[in-house]
């Protein structure tokens, strides 16, 4: 049988993967929007999983509103994206050194 | 083993390879792609958690839509592809060491000891009439009209906030403004400069 | 009282500054210069008048007070509340911090009239006047904090006050932030109380005291301390911040960047007796905790005397007078230590009136001067300036105690009591003020000798120019020379063998060396033909026979010996070989010690290290660290991975 | 299936936000000329709110919307306190926004939803309410940052705080999802009472009080999840970096009031310890960081680091009395820097932008009356008596020693002396060095009038500051 705690350690490696992948990505900011969104799926697995083995519904109901949210935050995001590149003709993670000190 | 664990290990085998893929490979219209497996293989997961409403809608409104604005952005800034990536092996391996060590210690944490079928027992199935989706619909517009009501207001500032930012009127796009057609004064069109005669000389 | 509620009166003693400084400060636009004054002086002179019946009040007819005016704001179970406590102490300050003021006010009509900053000037006169006197009067620790810090941020702004000098800027910084180290050990200190007591109005404090005289504190492990000696030593950091105590009496020298009446009402009379006046406020808590005492005793002793070596060498008349102010410090610190508050309170008083007075009379050379500070540019001024000249004369001998001036008695009185005291440390203090009596005498004399006597050094457009200041400034100088005089004279007998100041000071029984010598008390006739006999008196005039011979023979000395040579040639070569020994032994060597003290202690070891060197590691600290950020949106990402990392690898493992 | 219409009455200050939010996007369309209406259309609707809070002022606690929504002392507290901030952040960006191009009515209107989310926090009694109206709020400020659209400097903040802000919200719901899985509840009375029976030494807890933390930490700005502070402060157009710094602390607190205190008071033991540390590692490194600048902003920035870290020692007493004193720091920090970047905006103009340190050179020739404005606010800053700023760091490193942490309190006392030196520094610049450029300072009617009120009201206020103090401590009361 497959426990909690299968599906928590999955969360948590997702959620380690993506923690690293923006720390390890020098280069581009796309990267790092996505590995963001596997840190919410990683969220979500434990929600879903919460939600199944206690059998309470309201686990389902925040996954569905960090869903919405994602989707607005990547919009907005992207759009960022979007003028950051219009700004400096580059999205390099590294060229966004200006501020500093 | 029985078949849902089965499942259980192949999506979870792929899901995780997907999303190492998405954070180290070079090309990230490639990247954007494993992201879409990644949500995939989750989907499936989610179903075995008999959160079947949620399975769908990751898979419509991510793959569906979120994954292509992605792919639609990474294309549209056409990002030189030979700089990316550079330097990334020297930092792979304290990245490596921090995951190892970040996953151990919340493996620890989250184990069998205190979240494994002892503490928390395998529920028993839904009956065949259950319906997660009416389930969901039913506690979303009573128990939780509030919240949802803040999340439209959230997609309402995302709309405003996209195209506050990102709208512009390019300057060497060609459209006709008819009310400033009609509007227009002889003056504006015809100057009539007045020029002193030269004398020969 | 007077058909009036007597709170009331207390009320409108410090509103009354306050009222005078708005009016001149805010309104001052409206009202204009002499509306202005006239508001600033007239606040103040109505505290002067009510401070008096109060004074009148509380030591003639015995009424204290002590209790709550007004509650502003309960905290965490400690009320911020404003609380008077009316006592001896409390009236006697109150009398001499409005009365010192009130004349410096009028003094400055003369002094600043033409300065553009007139109305502001007053304005921050009047306010200092009210944050002194709600600092004398309060009777908890938190309003005694709100004064002290009040007096000090309009101390910056006062030195800081003639803005467009650069040496201003960094005297006023100076200032601010040497006083910043002595707030801290001050905070800490009502910490500690809070901690222990589980209050702040000194009444309780000093009613749980006796109990915890004996309670160790352990805070950092390892170290266990005496817990009232632990509270008095941090109560003294503080003081020592305020009344320019060695180490941290760097800021006062350079405060003289100030307009001269500040130097004489903020950094003589009042605002740098505030540290005196606490620790003798505290004296229930410091009688109890004979280390403190001792601490207290070996600062104050080491100021005393070496800061008024220090002097001997300053060529700034103004400079001079700050160096000799921070040794009277110095004298009024070790009074306390040997548990004569009486004598230091005694003492303040006295030096108030006489130093302000010095303050004053130089600030008048230095007007008709035209704004020239430096001594070696004067010289023969006594012709021009005859008013300044005497009160100067009667300023100079009060300060090195010669009888009958206010000094001598109190001086005197400080003398005896260290050698009554018993207190570990004692015989170095007594070492140490007595031979402070003699560098006192030299230096004083030293500068009233330059400034006055001897041929006038400086050009002759100046020379034409000067003329004695007009009425606004030397009508303070006589009012200021009258207690000079006389308030030692008048006040010995009750301050320091009467019952004056009734229980507001707290003395043990082992301690009270003024009772001891109130037994060999007999009038003042006897006190003033024993003091004629004994070592002080010797020691001042030998210091002034040296400056005489010093700044007024030896000029001469040349041409004397050649008119001389052979006619008086055993007295001359005697005379001369005691010019030579005055010169090697006491002034040539007190002049070496105090160069010595000033170039490499006070200037490189204190205020180059301590002071300059502390804000230059943690700019080079900074400038390091700001290299942490930076700029990489990855580096931050890791920067919260590590933390997160950290918080849970420490938390979910111990 | 029925289900009863919930009462919205103690939510009418947020619908009235959100109904006149939608207004002003509809009105701009039709205005366009006269663009003044949607500012002025903003400033009505936040006195409207004002009003509608005062009337409905809380005497008890109630809750509505099943549960999610909570109306108590604390949030019309907030909420007043947001009203009276953004009044002045819009009142200060006006003129600022319009000379570089940026007045649209979507900056009003970002500005609101970002105030409905600080609203939301305020009453928000469970942790989906809590974490939407943080979304809210951020997506809001993401996009401010970002308002810019020229400006290289704006965008890179804006996307260095959007990936890091993500970050950390990912952080909060992660552990919000382990709450959840132990407690079988998002509604925060019931977490409360489930913990009260698990007991404090539940490491699965503590494990998911790190994640929460953490996040909770990033949104004030705390070492080290600080490192956006002083980009964003330092990229943002100054008119959203005076949003950024000011009205968002006091909406963390009550991040911290419903999440930390509310829910998980009865861990109180683990995470004062994890704040005492971030605390002493905030006070110590923004402090000392902050001498080396050069740019106000980042000045002011590090500032705020520190700041926060001695707002938390408020928080670490884990007493009603801590979390007033806390609530006080909070409040009277974000007027603080409400004024100081005010200043900032006043003396920044077409084509130029006050950020250098020595822009303030010689400010008291140019104008004493700002330069005292100044003065009042570095001093306040710096907690110099008697000066507002004075009592509330008295009253936080009071509340430490009542904790009986004295070498705590010690170490902030040391900190704050050594905070004194870089906001000495200006008053030094202002008042002691001579001006670089002579141009006069120009500003609107209703931006002078407040900034000098901003400026007076630290030292003005003294007299009152009991009430204000009583007023916290009440807020704080209520809650339990």
């Amino acid at each position: 049988m497959i426990s909690l705690s299968h599906y928590l350690v999955l969360g948590a490696v997702l959620f380690a993967l993506a923690v690293v992948g923006i720390f390890l990505n020098r280069k581009n900011v796309v990267i790092l929007l996505m590995a963001i969104e596997l840190m919410l799926l990683a969220v979500n697995i434990n929600f879903l999983a919460f939600s199944h083995y206690r059998g309470d519904i309201a686990g389902q109901v925040f996954v569905f509103f960090i869903l919405t949210v994602a989707a607005a935050e990547a919009a907005i995001g992207l759009a960022i994206l979007v003028v950051l590149f219009r700004n400096r003709q580059t999205i390099d993670v590294e060229d966004l050194d200006i501020l500093k000190g | 083993m029985n078949f849902e664990q089965l499942l259980f290990y192949f999506f979870s085998t792929v899901l995780v390879a997907a999303a190492v893929m998405v954070i180290t490979i070079r090309n990230p219209v490639k990247a954007a792609l494993f992201l879409v497996l990644t949500f995939f293989t989750a989907a499936c997961l989610w179903i075995l958690l008999e959160a079947e409403f949620l399975a769908i809608a990751l898979v419509l409104v991510y793959v569906g839509a979120v994954m292509v604005l992605f792919l639609f952005v990474v294309m549209m800034l056409d990002v030189n592809l030979v700089r990316l990536r550079e330097g990334f092996a020297e930092y792979l391996p304290i990245g490596g060491i921090v995951a190892v060590l970040l996953v151990l210690e919340m493996a620890i944490i989250l184990g069998p000891q205190r979240f494994g079928l002892g503490n928390f027992p395998e529920p028993a199935g839904h009956a065949a009439d259950y319906s997660n989706t009416r389930e969901l619909g039913r506690v979303l517009y009573t128990a939780y009209v509030y919240p949802f009501e803040i999340a439209a207001v959230i997609l309402l500032v995302a709309i405003i906030a996209a195209i506050a930012l990102a709208l512009r009127r390019r300057k060497d796009s060609k459209y006709q403004d008819p009310r400033k057609q009609i509007r227009v004064e002889p003056a504006e069109r015809l100057r009539i400069v007045k020029m002193p005669t030269e004398k020969r000389g | 009282m007077l058909g009036v509620d007597i709170k009331s009166i207390y009320l409108a003693i410090p509103l009354a500054c306050l009222i005078g400084s708005i009016a001149a400060g805010v309104f001052g636009w409206k009202i204009g210069r002499r509306g202005a004054h006239t508001a600033a002086i007239g606040g103040v002179a109505v505290s002067f008048f009510l401070s008096l019946l109060v004074f009148s009040d509380v030591v003639i007819h015995g009424h204290s007070f002590n209790g709550r005016v007004y509650t502003w704001a309960v905290s965490g179970g400690i009320p911020l509340e404003i609380g008077f406590l009316i006592d001896p102490l409390t009236a006697v300050m109150m009398v001499v911090v409005t009365f010192v003021s009130l004349m410096v006010h009028i003094y400055t009509i003369g002094y600043m009239a033409d300065d553009p900053g007139y109305k502001r000037f007053f304005s921050y006169t009047a306010l200092f006047t009210f944050f002194m006197l709600v600092l004398v009067m309060s009777n908890n620790f938190l309003q005694l904090f709100f004064g002290w810090e009040g007096v000090g941020l309009v101390s910056y702004l006062l030195i800081g006050f003639w803005f467009q000098r650069e040496s201003a800027i960094y005297a006023s910084l100076k200032a601010f932030l040497v006083n910043r180290v002595g707030d801290f050990g001050f905070l800490l200190g009502m910490a500690v109380i809070y901690l222990s007591f589980q209050t702040l109005d000194y009444e309780a404090v000093f009613a749980i005291a006796p109990q915890v005289a004996q309670q160790n504190v352990q805070w950092i492990p390892g170290f266990d301390w005496n817990l009232l000696t632990l509270i008095c030593i941090l109560l003294f950091i503080g003081a020592m911040g305020k009344s320019a105590q060695v180490p941290l009496h760097v800021w006062l020298p350079d405060s003289m960047e100030g307009p001269t009446p500040i130097s004489a009402l903020i950094h003589a009379a009042t605002m740098v007796t505030a540290g005196v006046f606490m620790v003798a406020r505290m004296s229930p808590l410091f009688e109890l905790s004979d280390t403190a005492l001792s601490v207290v005793l070996v600062i104050g002793s080491i100021t005393a005397l070496f800061l008024g070596f220090v002097a001997i060498v300053q060529n700034d008349i103004k400079r001079v007078v700050a160096y000799s102010t921070i040794s009277q410090l110095g004298y009024m610190m070790v009074a306390n230590a040997v548990s004569a508050y009486a004598g230091g309170i005694f003492h303040l008083v006295t030096h108030a009136f006489f130093k302000a007075l010095l303050f004053l009379a130089a600030g008048s050379v230095i007007i008709a001067m035209h704004h020239e500070q430096d001594m070696r540019h004067m010289g023969g001024l006594r012709r021009y300036m005859p008013v300044t000249y005497w009160t100067m004369v009667v300023g100079s001998l009060a300060l090195c105690g010669i009888p009958p001036f206010a000094g001598f008695f109190s001086k005197d009185s400080i003398i005896e009591a260290v050698h009554a005291s018993h207190i570990a440390f004692s015989g170095f203090a007594y070492f140490a003020v007595m031979t402070g009596v003699f560098v006192t005498a030299l230096y004083t004399f030293r500068m009233l000798f330059m400034t006055f006597h001897g041929k006038p050094r400086m050009d002759e457009h100046t020379l034409h120019h000067v003329r004695e200041s007009p009425f606004v400034v030397t009508f303070p100088l006589v009012m200021l020379a009258i207690p000079s005089v006389l308030a030692g004279a008048v006040l010995i007998k009750p301050m320091l063998f009467g019952d004056l100041f009734g229980t507001s000071l707290a003395v043990l029984p082992q301690h009270d060396v003024l009772a001891e010598m109130g037994n060999h008390y007999h009038g003042l006739g006897p006190f003033i033909t024993h003091g004629l006999e004994s070592l002080p008196f010797g020691m001042a005039v030998l210091g002034i026979i040296a400056a005489w011979l010093l700044y007024v023979r030896y000029p001469e000395l040349p041409g004397v010996i050649s008119e001389r040579a052979r006619l008086v040639y055993t007295l001359l070569l005697r005379k001369y070989f005691f010019d030579e020994v005055n010169d090697v032994v006491f002034a040539g060597g007190a002049t070496k010690i105090g160069t010595f003290l000033w170039k490499i202690g006070d200037v490189k070891l204190i205020d180059g290290f301590a002071v300059n060197g502390s804000a230059r590691v943690v700019g080079w600290f900074s400038s390091i660290v700001r290299y942490v950020q930076t700029g990489y949106v990855y580096h931050y990402a890791f920067a919260m991975i590590i933390g997160l990392f950290l918080l849970m690898t420490f938390f979910l493992h111990r | 299936m029925t289900y009863p219409i919930p009462n919205l009455l103690p939510a009418l200050p947020e619908i009235w936000v959100l109904g006149m939010a939608c207004v002003i996007l509809i009105v701009d369309l039709y205005a366009k000329p006269h663009r003044l209406v949607a500012y002025l259309l903003c400033q009505g609707t936040l006195v409207g709110a004002a009003l509608l809070t005062l009337t409905g002022w809380s005497t008890g606690t109630e809750t509505t919307f099943n549960n999610t929504f909570v109306h108590d002392r604390l949030s019309d507290l907030l909420k007043l306190t947001f009203y009276l901030i953004m009044f002045c952040v819009f009142a200060y960006s006006r003129e600022y926004i319009r000379e570089r191009g940026m007045y649209r009515a979507e900056y009003f209107v970002l500005g609101l939803f970002g105030l409905v989310g600080m609203m939301v926090m305020a009453s928000a009694n469970h942790l989906l309410t809590l974490y939407l109206g943080l979304e809210l709020l951020s997506l809001c400020l993401y996009a401010m940052v970002a308002f810019q659209r020229d400006s290289s400097q704006a965008t890179e903040a804006a996307m260095k705080y959007f990936v890091l802000g993500a970050v950390s919200s990912g952080m909060l719901l992660y552990g919000m999802s382990i709450l959840y899985g132990l407690t079988g509840s998002l509604e925060i009375g019931v977490i409360k009472q489930t913990i009260a029976g698990a007991g404090s030494e539940n490491v699965a807890l503590t494990f998911g009080l790190v994640f929460i933390v953490v996040a909770i930490a990033f949104k004030f700005g705390i070492v080290p999840f600080h490192m956006w502070v002083p980009d964003v402060y330092h990229g943002a157009p100054t008119s959203v970096t005076v949003y950024v710094g000011t009205a968002p602390k006091v909406a963390a607190f009550a991040l911290v009031m419903r999440l930390l205190v509310g829910g998980l008071e009865d861990l109180a033991v683990s995470w004062r310890e994890m704040l005492v540390i971030l605390s002493v590692l905030s006070m110590g490194l923004g402090n000392i960081v902050a001498i080396a600048q050069t740019n106000i902003k980042r000045m002011l920035a590090y500032s705020s680091v520190s700041h926060m870290g001695f707002f938390l020692l408020g928080v670490i007493n884990a007493t009603p009395n801590g979390y007033g004193s806390a609530l006080f720091y909070v409040i009277v920090y974000a007027v603080m820097s409400l004024g100081a970047f005010g200043m900032v905006i006043l003396l920044s103009r077409t084509g130029f932008e006050a950020e250098r340190l020595d822009d303030f050179k010689g400010l008291n020739q140019r104008s004493p009356w700002y330069a005292m404005i100044m003065l009042l606010l570095m001093f306040s800053m710096a907690g110099v008596p008697p000066t507002v700023g004075f009592y509330a760091k008295l009253l936080v490193i009071q509340s430490v020693i009542q904790a009986n942490m004295i070498w705590l309190a010690v170490i902030a006392v040391l900190f704050a002396v050594i905070g004194a030196y870089y906001y000495l520094r200006i008053v030094r610049l202002m008042y002691f060095e001579d001006a670089e450029d002579q141009s006069p300072i120009i500003a609107g009617t209703d931006m002078r009038v407040l900034l000098g009120i901003n400026g007076l009201a630290l030292l003005l206020i003294i007299p009152w500051v009991g009430v204000v103090i009583d007023l916290c401590g009440k807020a704080i009361q209520g809650l339990s």
